[in-house]
């Protein structure tokens, strides 16, 4: 873990400018002060609710946009802009396989373009090669195809393999898999899995789905409202989870096994909804919806813990008692 | 909500007021880039009419009297920008020396009236045609009036225009031939019947080849509307098909047609040209018309700018209209 | 019972030809029960619930079978052959549907009050306000909310509205389209335990359809699995994730990580759904099944009692004949 | 159906009102200003305002009393003295004096911009209750033409001094005019306004009570108005008038032309070869038949005299020869043989060079567009020429004139103004000005041959004198038949739609002293004056 | 099928517009040659579909003229429609100040009263050949096409497939013409239908305006010559067949439209009523 992070958001702050309703200027403090390190041959997951800031995180470490405050750093060096070098170690993919290709472009368009952009072979066989890494064969009958003609899965791995294509060292895959549908999303998992394994790639992964982030990354962060408040080895946040967003996360999610033939299924209490972005709450940001907010959690940001196991979080429950774990 | 929908309308204000000056600007050139001067096309005139030629001594008093349009322009253009400032748009040149002003308020109320009122017509008629066709898509009504309408919308108007003067003005003699009124009644009691019986055959030419347009517009918003999830759950809910069809259906697909109906009726003085020629029209299209052809720039500049500015205002209520009736337009204009 | 379904059949239909996407579907739903309906993507589902309710739309036409409908007061209704006028009563008196998106369903130049407003009346309600005020409450949403637009609300608040709007009426059976599957977990959770608790106070049926089966084997007392327009496992939710009969349903329930349990390699279903257009002759799953043997190409396997539920699957071909 | 007669400008019967056509205004402005040269304000013709004296174009132009009794010249032609009638009247009921007379000629003295009628004089004054002086620098014999000229608004007009003495003319509307004419002003609308005639008119009573100036638009209108028997009177140029209105109700409709004298000329730009060399101009001008372009747009007109003169105004004064230039192809191919010219791929050719051809015609004209077709398709048919037709906007026809842009046009020339306007309008070498400069309406052929300055003088200052006059005249007109300045193509005629429906007793070609056209000075008002109502 | 009609009647009149003088020299016509026998005479013998006032034949007329129109229509079609594309994508595209800039300059062309303004900038040109109308129409009818293709480019360009090839490093142009354009096409070929269309019945109104060259023949000139005398007879075989040529030429492109229409909005796709009756039944 001491190696430098292939690539980093130091601290990164980013804030958009918009209008609200009323037509006011106001600023959407959609990421604030993270810090997220992907190191080779590992896959970090991204977690959180919708709006949490994900996505601008990820677009964050593509150079989609500038951060506001902060440094994005490829290989310890701070990048200043989305230039080829850098496109040809950090690669995104996105959500939504049927939006990602160009419906009017062949499979091979695709690839070919990706290779010879970055001035790497690109010949027939170097198409093929790149399907035969995402298991797309017969590789020739795949390579000219239209989008359509694919399933959404198939359209995900060409993705992917317009993506390695520029051999990068660095995969974001903002939500690749949520599109997809359920039976064949473990297949696309799978192939991020053996590309990391394979290839050594640092990968990100973002995702609303924790039991799939249990099952491909190493490591897990949670993002809540714009920050980032729990991170560490995957077992150990989803086994013992810390910041009670956390716990709710995994609370909500389905779980067969929890209440398999029952229906008794505990009706939370009010939940809320996440807080505006735009005018966040003081001290800890999930403090309205958290069953065990004290006073210094609504003014007062709570601190970092590390906790022995890898994990650390951000929360007051945690702030004092360092060694264990509150059970509400 | 309230506030914010200002906001966006004084925003757009700014365009108008920069789109205003540049029509004004233009307006301005144009007619001094043209070859031709007033004068010499009186002189053109007043030989036709006499058939025989006309002293050089006439054509330099004309000559005088009218200026030479080109001279000192920037001189002009401060003039003509306080004189526009003052709504003064100066002597009409074919009508020396009558107010362009004037011209303009006789012609306004004309073209107001018969585009006003074809606009409306043809609006109401063809969307409601339209939700009817839309509301069953591929049906009957559909496959009919469809195709139809693209007929209809395809003809050139003025050709309409002509054959409907020629068959229901000369041969049947139903209507009367041209012009807003019968004059022999002018300020009497059957004034107002002669303006409705003259402006049946210049309205009726003008719906017949327009309402195509809106019906097809309507049709296609009509018939994407009707796929939508929100009238589906109209009908789950058991609500008349009445109710669904113009509450749920007719009532999102309308939007986009209001918009465009505003700007159509800011279309209106511009866009009854031809009408207005073919049934002699005493509107503002005619004057246009008649100004182009005498080179009458105080007149051609007061007519495009009237117009112009009809179109501006139109948008900008068109816009406003929007921000008022599209409860989502809380950052429209992007 | 509240529902009857006998071999119900819908065609999409077009000049280049007809598709069949569901097919010879029967099942039957009791009062206040909670059928789940899970399946891939384009196996029919949504098809179902639109003929189920009777809101196809060209090129969709109903083509054969009866949906019965038996309402607490009164005579059962065949809700297949009913015209759209004689259905109009029906509709949301007894019938209600949730679609999955509430930001489409919902009437965007409306306010939430006037599209509670209009079926409320439609339906003969008096009160309307407080029928509101009592049903935004109802599912969590304050009142004063009633005279917001659409747009102005949240995706959670939406679909939460969507649920209250579906239970204007008192409907003896809700129909849900995967009513969730635009929010996110937290919000999901919400409306599900919502959902659960309205039932058990309100005592209404419903059919919720969705492709996530982990989702339902919280939720639904029975479960259908459908599969390229037929449903290929049906029975109780528990047993269906404990021990499904069918291939398919055992491949959907294997592609679900677990939450807590020790991580294994998952491998999912291979390949994709077939197209409609041409099914092969025999089981359409049997393309991608690991466990497809001769006869699986050859016939159509019927859906016939197995254990507790029925599957349509020739593996169960040698337990019945033993039987 | 029928006609239900709700026409504009019907007279619904009782035959005590006369709707004409004077224009194509759509509206008119209520603009009395007879300073306006404008033609889009209320015209008004001799029915409001009246000149001195008037022109009567079938005696070659000679002039007769109007609201002048009588002149008189003296000081060698340099100074004239009118003497007014003394029974006239303004329709304020205020008599017409010398005051008058001599204020409304002081008005172009004052303000040079509105001498519209091109007035020479240098004062003019009132010398007694019914005489007025007025005096010019040089012989002015001609130039008191100007004082007849039929034209709208251009013969001075003889205003109240009441009423116009503190106006600015500059921007005076004159709303509710007051003149010495039979009509006064009692309704307008801008489609139409209604004169009621005068029971104390000087010219004594008229056979209507009311006269309606309709406002028809374009010549289609009219045409429309015509043979829907709204309008009674009205003169537009209708090609296929035989059949298109008097076909119709022979009866009652009747279109007739008068020729003016004038001639509908082809205008060659002798400043630009090869129309510089005579022989392609004749060639050119014997190639065409004339009465087969007729039949294109048979509009009553003519064949012109091939030397400039029209014998219906100048049968005095006809050069032998004169008779219209026939078809003759074999002689225009010898005029271009002589002249050394080829004919190549359609173009003109000569010493290697091709000259590609062109004529113009002003658009709106439905006539000139299709003799300019037909020119076309004969010059094509008789000397395999290819020539462009160019339709030229009435309003750009003129300056491109002016400047030599063409190379040949349809234009008027002669007109029945006498002889030395005939001619010096089109043949003075004194206004020659190179292509590119401003002719200013004058010699836009660019004629340069001196030979002819001496004879135009002559002409000038033999006025009075018939038989000089007719000696030059023979000269001129040889000229014009062996040099083709120009080529006389058709009669400029007068055309007139008359409707005998509600009113009779219409002018008759050959017989009558004053053109019945709507739009023509006191013309109009003899024409009207000589109607009868139908069956009394 | 409705498309195949309309591309058919496309299809013909560029034929007819190709091959005209070559047609019309086989039938042994032309639109100058002057019959002077037969002057206003009807259909029928010698001249299909008979003579004008002035002796031309109305068929050669008729042929001849719609190559002008056709010729009109293509030019100003391509100049409007190149315009469009260039100011509309362009915005669309880079956005910033150079949208702001172009969608103003969009904006002013939109708002500009189009008619009076071709009316009196045609009253300018001299002797206004087809070239030349074509221009001005074009120059003055491209703005409501490049809103639209501003405003496609914009969804386009921040769609993930734009955004992906972005990722990987691809240039501007490669962008715009090999990712975007492409997409934009089913938008362009309606709006250059539409244009051409425009600029045939503006042509025609232009020349019933009197602008027009006298030299050229073209559907608008016949109607204009037609009107001021076939009207009064009667002549209809003058007057009706250029005005039906037009709508023809518009209906054509009305239901190529209807198709184009169709792909890019698929939810224009109507059921096929008339296949669920006959399978319904
Ligand atoms: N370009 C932008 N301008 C203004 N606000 C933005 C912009 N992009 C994102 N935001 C805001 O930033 C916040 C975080 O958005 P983001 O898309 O990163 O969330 P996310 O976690 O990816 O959510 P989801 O799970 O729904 O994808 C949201 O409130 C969003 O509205
Ligand atoms: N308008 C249509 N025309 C032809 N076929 C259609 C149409 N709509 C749906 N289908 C077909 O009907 C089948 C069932 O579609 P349906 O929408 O019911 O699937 P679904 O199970 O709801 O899928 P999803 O999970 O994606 O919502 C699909 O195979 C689809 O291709
Ligand atoms: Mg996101
Ligand atoms: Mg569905």
């Amino acid at each position: 873990m001491s190696e430098t992070p292939i690539l980093a958001a130091e601290d990164v702050t980013k804030h958009f400018h918009a209008r609200d309703g009323v037509g006011r200027h106001v600023t959407v403090r959609a990421v604030e002060n993270i810090t997220l390190r992907l190191h080779r041959g590992r896959i970090a997951a991204l977690v959180g609710e919708s709006g949490s800031g994900k996505t601008t995180l990820a677009r964050l470490l593509a150079q989609f946009y500038p951060v506001t405050s902060g440094e994005i750093r490829l290989r310890g060096e701070p990048v200043t802009g989305p230039d080829k070098r850098f496109a040809g170690e950090v690669q995104l993919v996105f959500q939504d396989p049927f939006a990602s290709l160009n419906s009017l472009r062949r499979v091979e368009h695709n690839l070919r373009r990706a290779l010879r952009l970055h001035a790497h072979p690109a010949a027939d066989e170097d198409v093929r090669e790149l399907l035969g890494k995402v298991n797309l064969t017969p590789e020739a009958e795949f390579a000219r195809k239209l989008p359509h003609e694919l399933s959404g899965g198939q359209r995900q791995r060409v993705a992917i393999a317009r993506a390695l294509a520029v051999r990068p060292s660095v995969l974001l895959g903002d939500e690749p898999i949520s599109m997809l549908d359920v039976s064949i999303r473990l297949d696309v998992l799978n192939l991020l899995a053996r590309l990391r394994d394979e290839e050594g790639l640092a990968l990100l992964y973002i995702t609303h789905d924790i039991a799939s982030a249990r099952y491909l990354s190493d490591d897990i962060f949670v993002m809540y409202a714009g920050q980032m408040i729990e991170g560490g080895p995957a077992e150990s946040v989803i086994q013992r989870p810390k910041h009670p967003y956390t716990r709710l996360l995994i609370d909500s999610s389905p779980d067969p096994e929890r209440a398999a033939g029952s229906s008794a299924f505990t009706v939370g209490e009010k939940l809320g909804e996440p807080p505006s972005l735009v005018d966040p709450p003081p001290g800890c940001r999930f403090h309205p919806r958290c069953p065990f907010a004290k006073d210094e959690c609504r003014t007062e940001v709570p601190p970092r813990v590390e906790f022995p196991d890898g994990g650390w979080t951000t929360c007051w429950l945690h702030a004092t008692r360092p060694e264990d774990t509150p059970t509400p | 909500m309230r506030q914010g929908r200002w906001r966006f309308l004084t925003r757009r204000v700014g365009f108008y007021l920069a789109t205003a000056w540049s029509a004004i600007t233009l307006n301005f050139l144009i007619p001094r880039l043209m070859p031709g001067d007033p004068a010499s096309v009186i002189v053109r005139q007043l030989q036709r009419q006499s058939g025989e030629s006309v002293s050089p001594e006439t054509v330099a008093a004309i000559q005088k009297l009218f200026g030479d349009p080109r001279a000192g322009l920037l001189q002009q253009y401060g003039d003509y920008l306080v004189s526009i400032a003052r709504l003064d748009f100066g002597l009409s040149v074919s009508r020396f020396p009558t107010p362009v002003g004037e011209l303009l308020g006789a012609g306004l109320p004309w073209t107001l009236l018969l585009v006003g009122t074809t606009t409306v017509i043809a609006f109401l008629l063809g969307t409601g045609l339209g939700i009817a066709a839309g509301w069953k898509p591929g049906g009957r009504l559909d496959g009919f009036l469809s195709p139809m309408s693209t007929f209809l919308s395809a003809l050139p108007y003025f050709w309409v225009a002509l054959i409907a003067l020629y068959v229901f003005g000369l041969v049947l003699g139903w209507f009367p031939l041209g012009g807003g009124f019968d004059p022999d009644l002018y300020g009497g009691p059957g004034f107002l019947g002669s303006v409705l019986e003259y402006l049946v055959m210049p309205a009726a030419t003008i719906v017949f080849s327009a309402f195509g347009g809106w019906l097809l517009g309507m049709r296609n918003m009509m018939v994407t509307a009707v796929s939508e999830d929100y009238v589906l759950l109209g009908r789950a809910k058991g609500l008349s098909s009445g109710r669904v069809m113009f509450r749920y259906a007719a009532r999102n697909a309308l939007l986009p047609s209001v918009t465009g109906f505003a700007m159509a009726i800011g279309g209106v003085l511009g866009g009854a040209l031809l009408t207005e020629i073919v049934f002699s029209y005493p509107g503002i299209g005619y004057l246009l018309y008649d100004a182009v052809s005498k080179r009458d720039y105080p007149l051609m500049q007061g007519v495009f700018l009237l117009t112009t500015l009809t179109v501006l205002l139109a948008n900008f209520v068109a816009d406003s209209v929007y921000v008022m009736i599209d409860p989502r337009t809380r950052e429209a204009g992007r | 019972m509240i529902l009857d379904v006998k071999g119900l059949n819908v065609d999409y239909i077009s000049a280049k030809g007809t598709v069949r996407a569901v097919n010879d579907v029967s099942f039957q739903l009791r009062r206040g029960e909670i059928l789940g309906v899970a399946g891939e993507s384009g196996c029919g589902k949504s098809t179902l619930i639109m003929a189920i309710t009777r809101l196809l739309r060209p090129p969709a036409a109903l083509t054969g079978g009866q949906v019965w409908l038996h309402p607490r007061d009164g005579e059962p209704v065949d809700i297949a052959a009913r015209t759209d006028r004689e259905l109009r009563r029906i509709r949301w008196n007894k019938i209600a549907v949730v679609l999955q998106s509430a930001m489409d369903a919902l009437n965007p130049v409306a306010r939430l009050s006037a599209q509670f407003a209009d079926v409320l009346k439609a339906h003969g309600y008096r009160d309307v306000e407080r029928r509101t005020a009592e049903l935004l409450e109802m599912v969590g949403i304050s009142p004063d909310r009633a005279r917001s637009y659409p747009h102005e609300m949240s995706g959670g608040m939406r679909q939460r509205a969507m649920i209250a709007l579906a239970l204007a009426c008192d409907p003896e059976l809700v129909v849900m389209d995967e009513p969730t599957t635009a929010v996110d977990v937290v919000m999901q959770r919400q409306i599900l335990s919502q959902i659960l608790q309205l039932r058990d106070r309100l005592g209404f049926s419903v059919v919720f359809v969705t492709h996530d089966l982990s989702l339902l084997v919280e939720l639904a007392e029975r479960i259908a699995v459908m599969y390229a327009g037929r449903i290929v496992e049906i029975g109780e939710a528990a047993a269906i994730y404990a021990d499904p009969k069918h291939p398919y349903t055992k491949g959907l329930r294997d592609s679900f990580p677990p939450l807590r349990a020790p991580v294994t390699k998952l491998s999912g279903i291979p390949g994709s759904p077939p197209a409609l257009r041409d099914l092969p002759p025999g089981c359409a799953f049997e393309p991608r099944c690991a466990r497809r043997f001769d006869a699986c190409a050859q016939r159509r396997p019927e859906l016939l009692p197995v254990g507790g539920g029925l599957a349509a699957c020739h593996l169960h071909d040698r337990e019945r004949t033993h039987v | 159906g029928g006609t239900q007669g709700t026409g504009t400008g019907s007279t619904g019967g009782a035959a005590d009102s006369i709707s004409l056509r004077v224009n194509n205004a759509t509206t008119y402005s209520r603009n009395f200003n007879i300073y306006s040269p404008s033609t889009d304000i209320a015209p008004q013709i001799s029915l409001i305002y009246e000149p001195l004296v008037r022109r009567n174009v079938f005696k070659g132009g000679a002039l007769e009393p109007w609201l002048a009794e009588s002149w008189e010249w003296s000081d060698g032609d340099k100074t004239v003295t009118l003497k007014l009638r003394t029974d006239v009247k303004f329709s304020d009921g205020t008599p017409m004096t010398s005051k008058d007379v001599a204020f409304t000629l002081n008005i172009p003295l004052k303000y040079p911009e509105l001498n519209t009628g091109g007035q020479t004089y240098v004062s003019a004054e009132a010398t007694g209750d019914h005489t007025v002086v007025v005096k010019w620098k040089k012989p002015a014999q001609l130039d008191f033409y100007r004082f007849a000229l039929g034209v709208t608004g251009f013969a001075p007009r003889i205003v109240p001094e009441h009423i116009w003495k503190d106006k600015d003319l500059k921007t005076w509307t004159n709303p509710d005019p007051i003149g010495t004419g039979v009509g006064r002003l009692t309704a307008f609308t801008p489609q139409q306004f209604t004169l009621e005639t005068r029971a104390d008119y000087w010219g004594g009573p008229f056979p209507m009570k009311t006269i309606k100036i309709v406002a028809t638009g374009s010549d289609d209108q009219t045409k429309a108005r015509l043979l829907k028997g709204d309008i009674d009177f009205a003169t537009i140029s209708w090609p296929n008038a035989e059949q298109e209105y008097m076909a119709r109700n022979p009866k009652t409709n009747v279109y007739k032309t008068f020729h003016t004298g004038g001639e509908e000329s082809l205008l060659f730009n002798m400043d630009k070869a090869p129309f510089d060399d005579v022989n392609v101009r004749r060639a050119l001008a014997m190639s065409l038949d004339r009465s087969s372009l007729l039949k294109l747009a048979p509009t009553g007109q003519e064949p012109a005299n091939a030397c400039g003169l029209e014998p219906a105004v100048y049968a005095d004064f006809m050069a032998p020869g004169c008779e219209p230039q026939a078809l003759d192809a074999e002689g225009a191919k010898k005029a271009l043989a002589d002249g050394g010219w080829t004919v190549q791929d359609g173009q003109l050719a000569k010493a290697g060079r091709t000259y590609p051809l062109g004529v113009k015609v002003v658009q709106e004209y439905a006539n000139w567009m299709a003799y300019g077709k037909g020119m076309q398709d004969q010059w094509k048919t008789n000397l395999g020429l290819d020539v462009k037709v160019t339709a030229v906007p009435e309003e750009n026809y003129d300056p491109q004139l002016n400047d030599g842009d063409f190379d040949m046009a349809l234009y008027w020339t002669g007109g029945s103004n006498g002889l030395y306007s005939v001619f010096t309008d089109q043949l003075d070498p004194e206004t020659y000005v190179p292509s590119g400069k401003d002719a200013q309406y004058q010699n836009q052929g660019r004629w340069k041959d001196e030979s002819t300055a001496p004879l135009l003088d002559k002409l000038r200052t033999s006025v009075g004198d018939p038989e000089a006059q007719k000696e030059t005249g023979h000269q001129l007109q040889k000229i014009v038949l062996d040099q083709v300045p120009y080529s006389p193509m058709f009669t400029a005629d007068w055309f007139v739609e008359m409707n005998q429906t509600r009113w009779v007793g219409w002018p008759e070609a050959g017989s009558t002293q004053h053109v019945p056209h709507s739009g023509i000075g006191p013309d109009i008002v003899l024409t009207l004056k000589g109607l009868k109502p139908a069956g009394a | 099928m409705k498309v195949r009609v309309g591309i058919g009647i496309i299809a013909f009149f560029a034929v007819v517009a190709v091959i005209g003088p070559w047609l019309n020299d086989l039938m042994g016509i032309g639109p100058w040659k002057i019959d002077y026998d037969a002057i206003s005479r009807p259909p029928g013998g010698g001249h299909l579909l008979g003579t004008t006032s002035q002796g031309t034949d109305v068929l050669a007329q008729v042929i001849a003229g719609t190559r002008n129109s056709m010729v009109v229509g293509a030019v100003a079609g391509v100049i409007g429609i190149v315009l469009a594309v260039v100011v509309g994508v362009t915005a669309g595209f880079f956005g910033g100040r150079i949208d702001a800039l172009l969608s103003f300059l969009t904006n002013m062309f939109l708002v500009l009263p189009v008619l009076p303004l071709t009316l009196i900038v045609a009253g300018y040109v001299q002797d206004t050949g087809p070239i030349t109308i074509a221009l001005i129409i074009g120059l003055f009818g491209w703005a409501p096409g490049a809103r639209t293709l501003r405003a496609q480019t914009l969804s386009l360009r921040g769609r993930d497939f734009v955004m992906a090839m972005r990722m990987l490093g691809e240039t501007k142009t490669r962008l715009i013409f090999v990712e975007v354009l492409p997409h934009l096409a089913g938008w362009i070929s309606a709006m250059f239908l539409h244009l051409v269309l425009g600029a045939v019945l503006a042509e025609a109104g232009l020349a019933f305006l009197g602008i027009s060259s006298a030299d050229t023949v073209s559907w608008g000139t016949i109607i204009d010559q037609a009107r001021q005398v076939a009207l009064l007879n009667g002549m209809w075989w003058w007057f009706v067949p250029p005005g039906l040529c037009i709508a023809l030429l518009g209906t054509a492109t009305g239901l190529v439209n209807f198709g184009i229409d169709e792909v890019m909005n698929p939810r224009l796709r109507t059921a096929d009523i008339k296949a669920m009756r006959k399978a319904l039944a």
